[in-house]
């Protein structure tokens, strides 16, 4: 492409292309990338970031793995996994440094734990290690176990469904239907790994750290930004997701604020990963059965402090 | 003696044809070292099968009886809704779009009134099983009676045949084949509908069907077993294709002693 | 002599009438191009013809001009733009069609075939078995009972299509060149069994036939038809006496009858 | 005239037939208290089209596209394979199972794969269209080509016709019918395999297609805008629909000659 | 006299052969139930037949005894369970069959359909429209050539099967009851105009025909098939002059020539 003599954007001819596979639509979750692009932080960085939407079944640790794109946004326990089964994938941002997935009820059932769900649907996604954690943990005996269709029609539908639920999410759109749902976030219950991480190749890494490094500098500083004030990067996102109002995405943003900015990030800074949780994922699968050898903690993230330096 | 050979000539072809694919397949996944995680060798998606066979078996039967019973609703309703159609110009021009609509809705978005109105599990199944496969029936059905020459039906107009028999001695009887060729399109979308309609109102527990190990196994990134549950339902699929095929050769015998 | 030009005299002696047709007009629409263009095909133009009950009338024209259209409309399957058809046979069963071609339904055996009519107006399967039978060997069809239409000759099928319409035992039969793809002896046999079954249960039948010599030995009235648009040219009895024997074939009148047909056929403008 | 009276005659019913159902969709949504969020009646859906008309306009052209390539790539495809299989009964009973096959491969089975080799996007998008509406084509145009009447064949042998004469002016044309069927039922499936493909692989820079609305408004429980979005989809199909049925009535015309 | 019950006499004379068939045996089998179970019908049982080049033959024998299946085993569309058939006009283009029915094309019109034997050799547009002209108007068929089949009458669809089979000039024509659906005065000039374009065109012409009359007018020589088995029963050639005009219909000698074809059908047993 060449340059605009007048007016227009200037295109850096020297800017790196980059791409990155998000694991769903544009969503508050995602927040921080957008940020980054809206922002200028990644022009600043001398990177050209396309952004690859995905959907419910995106495929992002095969699409990272295969070099379709350089990063992408998954769990930890996708990596973890990954990593299990020989993929060369790497951890080098941790979003969420409180996993926000949860198990939401309707609260006139008067459920004070999980242990006492022992009637009704509880949608869990299948093979989702949450779900089983949550399944080992609490058993759920005498409840039907349906997968989790991402809705909530069927929770509003059905006063005896409970269901898996980002607390970022679910939650939020029932209440906008007149409902308080009561949640019980995974974090509180013992299963706490990093959300939506930013992963790339362990070759990436290796091979073009500056990028790399780059990248994550600079989407770190859009998370900073989106924290700060999520109103340009939600108006960019709105754009792609007309189905999410503009009160349900601050809402969200709002929600999601503390989770990502857990007191490990407030004293390391944003995206920050510790071996420790790590391991005890790893650990974690191994345990429900997912894998059967965990793979070192070590070789599942790259610590950001290194990377951005 | 001629019905063993007419066996052999039958099973043998496909076997062979699987053996060289297989062999393609272990071949170019060997040599092109395609990761294994995108597409595993035939020989680790078979050592998987044979360590999760139990849970394969049960998903089988769990999904392929939702995918019978959505298979048989689609035989009979497709085949009913479209001598309704065929009944006349005006009703075929103001329903049949309808049709189509219904073969474009997406399950995930009518999940919710499945479960409502079926229950979850094994009817909503089914449902979703019958909703994808009955299209390809109403539309071979109709066409097949449309079809129907006008002579022959002169033929029964002159006797005084009544409208059932005109319907079953003349024009099922002369669609039989095309209603065949729709039955064959249903059964593999009935397997594929009942996977689908899995992933979004099927058990997950209990005997979890296909479609759950599809989602499960996808999500661990078990790229071997999801292959082996892909095969399984593959096989359901050629079974019920086989079984459809199986039926239709021998009751239209007659239908083709003329392609002798 | 039974019958004229005109339609007056039936109706003054109130012969019961099989068929009244009057003034039929049939023109044929072929939409051509895709804006509605139509070329038209003029069929029949103006038919007068009745036919008395138990009577045997050949009809005979140049090919294309509009037998098979009159039959179809004398049997209710096709309706003429204008004029009027009277049946009195019209009752369920009571007419027959032998259509120029066979017909018959390709997944049914040939005896099925001709038991379609009984099973259309639920006769019993026994009743139903020795009809069949007994129309098979009418058309010496006996022993290709189990074969499938595909499985025979082209005379085969026309002669299980004849008896598919003789099993009935119609008062009303209507024959559209049933015997055209037959050799000649055969084709004699037919002509003498069907002379015999037409006396036996006084059948009314309408013949459609290219074969002068065989109208001759039919009928007892002939009517030669114009080449398209189809009207009458010669309509009168053959003047042949009323019972017929295959020696009748041999005598003088018989080839002056065929004579005056042949003629008659010859004047009608193609 | 006759043609804008048989235009009216075409388009009349169906309109009647909407208009009809919309009153009573409407009428039961409302006497039947379904909760809004489970079946909206079909006012809330007009207006959440209304609300949200571009996002839908932008959907249909994204998923009408891939569709449309997918719906392309079955015909031409699904036709030429159907020949291959023609050529020969053994060809025809090694690979015809595993067309069968194909068509009960979830989407999502495969999705990996399809955007390693197509790249997340259109591509996949079209090439989910593609895979599962190229079977009931495959089967349909096998089916016709196998019906023609033995005489004709003869026909052609006698007169030295070429593989390719034969092929053309005999085995396609008299398929025609029949192909067309197939193709119509391939309409509405390349559609909801567009649909489903794009809850794979997702959507790059340009506008999202109606899967992705569909999955977010039933995340955000918009069920006017999922439902509206799941009208778009029926009228997407219902437009290739159209399209096939104009365009095979129009090539077709002589080969209902004997059926007016 | 030209033909004789055996071979020898055409080797002796080395006249050239166009068909030349030895001991042609064709069993049908008819399977029946799911086992394999099957009946067989003998069709042709041992036919020694040898046409000249050039010559007009005509072929007659009783409804089902196998006459088109010998046509379609001298076509080459099926082949004999025993014996040979060597055929010297098996060169593209130069054999031509008119079956039995008229197996047109139906979603082609007349002249689309004539036209096709031109197409498939890949005749020029222009050259091809004037040959299918000139072949319509030989079977008096200008006047429907773009119509589709299914706006014909049964007679006006033989005529198009004709012409199509006309159209290339073969060398060898087999025609298979081609006049059946005609009227006697359409059928009396077609088969005139069939003489003059072998005469001219120096075709060999094998022709199955049931009526005895237009065998003896037409063929030089006449083969007789028996019934079910067919063999040959009576073979010889006609005794009358070698051109024929529509006056030699009346000569006595021509009711003499059909008279011994017609006593020979009766002998062969049925
Ligand atoms: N369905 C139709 N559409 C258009 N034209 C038709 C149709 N049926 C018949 N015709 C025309 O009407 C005329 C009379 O046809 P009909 O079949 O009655 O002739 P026919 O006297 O039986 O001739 P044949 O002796 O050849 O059987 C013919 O010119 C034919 O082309
Ligand atoms: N495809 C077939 N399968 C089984 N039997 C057949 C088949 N074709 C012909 N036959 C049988 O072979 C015998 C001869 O048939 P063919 O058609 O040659 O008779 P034909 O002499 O032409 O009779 P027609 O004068 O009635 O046309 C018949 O008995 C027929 O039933
Ligand atoms: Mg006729
Ligand atoms: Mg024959």
């Amino acid at each position: 492409s060449r340059k605009e003599p007048d007016g227009g954007k200037p295109t850096p001819t020297t800017a790196t292309r980059v791409k990155v596979q998000l694991n769903w639509v544009p969503e508050p979750e995602f927040g921080g990338i957008y940020a980054a692009r809206e922002g200028g932080a990644y022009d600043k960085a001398g990177l050209a970031v396309e952004i690859l939407s995905g959907g419910p079944a995106s495929p992002v640790v095969q699409v990272v793995a295969g070099g379709q794109a350089d990063f992408g946004v998954a769990g930890a326990d996708d990596v973890v996994i990954a990593r299990a089964r020989g993929v060369d994938l790497v951890a080098v941002f941790g979003t969420f440094q409180t996993n926000p997935q949860g198990v939401m009820v309707h609260s006139a059932r008067n459920i004070a734990s999980l242990a006492d769900l022992k009637s009704g649907t509880l949608a869990l996604e299948p093979g989702l290690p949450f779900g089983m954690f949550m399944k080992k943990k609490y058993g759920f005996a005498g409840a039907t176990l349906v997968p989790y269709d991402g809705g909530i029609a069927k929770f509003l539908a059905d006063p005896n469904h409970s269901q898996q639920c980002y607390v970022t999410s679910e939650p939020i759109a029932v209440k906008k239907k007149g409902e308080t749902p009561k949640v019980f976030l995974g974090a509180d219950l013992g299963f706490n790994p990093y959300a939506n991480v930013i992963v790339t190749r362990g070759a990436m890494l290796r091979e073009k750290r500056e990028t790399v490094r780059a990248f994550v500098a600079a989407s770190a500083e859009g998370w900073r930004r989106y924290l700060d004030d999520p109103t340009a990067a939600n108006a960019a996102m709105a754009k792609r997701n007309t189905a999410m109002d503009a009160e349900t995405f601050a809402a969200a943003a709002a929600a999601q604020k503390p989770l990502i900015e857990a007191d490990e990030a407030k004293k390391s800074g944003l995206g920050v990963m510790t071996e420790a949780r790590w391991a005890r994922l790893a650990a974690d699968l191994v345990e429900l059965g997912v894998i059967t050898k965990a793979p070192a903690a070590t070789e599942c993230f790259a610590d950001v402090q290194t990377v951005t330096k | 003696m001629s019905t063993s050979r007419s066996f052999v000539a039958i099973t043998l072809p496909p076997f062979v044809a699987a053996v060289v694919a297989l062999a393609v397949w272990e071949g170019a996944a060997r040599a092109l070292s395609v990761p294994a995680y995108l597409l595993p060798p035939p020989s680790a998606v078979a050592s998987a099968a044979v360590g999760d066979a139990s849970a394969l078996a049960g998903a089988c039967v769990t999904t392929g009886l939702a995918s019978l019973v959505g298979f048989l609703a689609s035989a009979v309703i497709g085949v009913a809704v479209a001598i309704g159609l065929a009944s006349s110009r005006i009703v075929e021009r103001g329903l049949y779009p309808y049709a189509v609509a219904l073969q474009t809705v997406p399950i995930v978005a009518i999940a919710p009134l499945l479960v409502l109105w079926c229950g979850a599990g094994p009817r909503a199944v089914a449902a979703s099983a019958f909703i994808v496969s009955v299209f390809p029936v109403i539309t071979n059905s109709l066409a097949g009676i449309r079809a129907v020459e006008p002579a022959l039906r002169d033929l029964f107009t002159l006797y005084g045949a009544s409208r059932s028999q005109v319907l079953f001695k003349l024009e099922l009887a002369h669609a039989a084949p095309q209603i065949a060729t729709g039955l064959r399109i249903a059964c593999g979308l009935s397997v594929i509908g009942a996977i689908v309609g899995e992933f979004v109102a099927g058990f997950s527990e209990g005997s979890p069907g296909l479609g759950i190990l599809v989602m499960t196994s996808y999500r661990q990134l078990r790229t071997d077993l999801l292959f082996a549950a892909v095969g399984c339902s593959a096989l359901l699929g050629m079974l019920m294709f086989g079984m459809v095929s199986a039926a239709s050769s021998l009751v239209l015998r007659r239908w083709y002693v003329a392609a002798r | 002599m039974v019958a004229a030009r005109s339609r007056w005299p039936y109706i003054c002696r109130r012969v019961p009438k099989a068929v009244d047709i009057r003034g039929v007009r049939r023109r044929f629409r072929i939409p051509r191009g895709l804006f509605g263009a139509e070329e038209t095909v003029l069929a029949l133009d103006g038919i007068d013809l009745s036919i008395e009950e138990g009577s045997f009338v050949a009809l005979i024209g140049p090919s294309g001009c509009g037998k098979s259209t009159l039959l179809r409309i004398v049997a209710g399957l096709d309706t003429p733009d204008e004029g009027t058809v009277e049946v009195a046979a019209r009752a369920r069963g009571e007419v027959a069609y032998v259509f120029q071609d066979a017909h018959l339904l390709p997944w049914r055996s040939v005896a099925a075939n001709v038991a379609l009519p009984l099973e259309l107006r639920g006769v019993p399967r026994e009743e139903r078995d020795a009809k069949v039978l007994q129309a098979l060997e009418e058309v010496e069809l006996s022993d290709a009972a189990t074969r499938y239409p595909a499985e025979l000759s082209g005379g085969m099928r026309m002669r299980a299509s004849i008896a598919r319409a003789l099993v009935t035992r119609p008062k009303l039969l209507l024959m559209d060149e049933p015997f055209a793809a037959l050799d000649e002896l055969t084709r004699q046999r037919l002509d003498e069994r069907l002379l015999a079954l037409w006396r036996e249960h006084h059948l009314t039948v309408l013949f459609v036939t290219h074969a002068i010599f065989e109208a001759t030995f039919l009928a007892e009235r002939a009517v030669v038809l114009s080449g398209r648009p189809a009207h009458v040219v010669h309509d009168a009895a053959v003047e042949l006496p009323a019972v017929r024997t295959a020696a009748t074939r041999g005598e003088p009148a018989f080839a002056r009858a065929a004579g005056t047909l042949l003629a008659a056929l010859d004047q009608g403008p193609g």
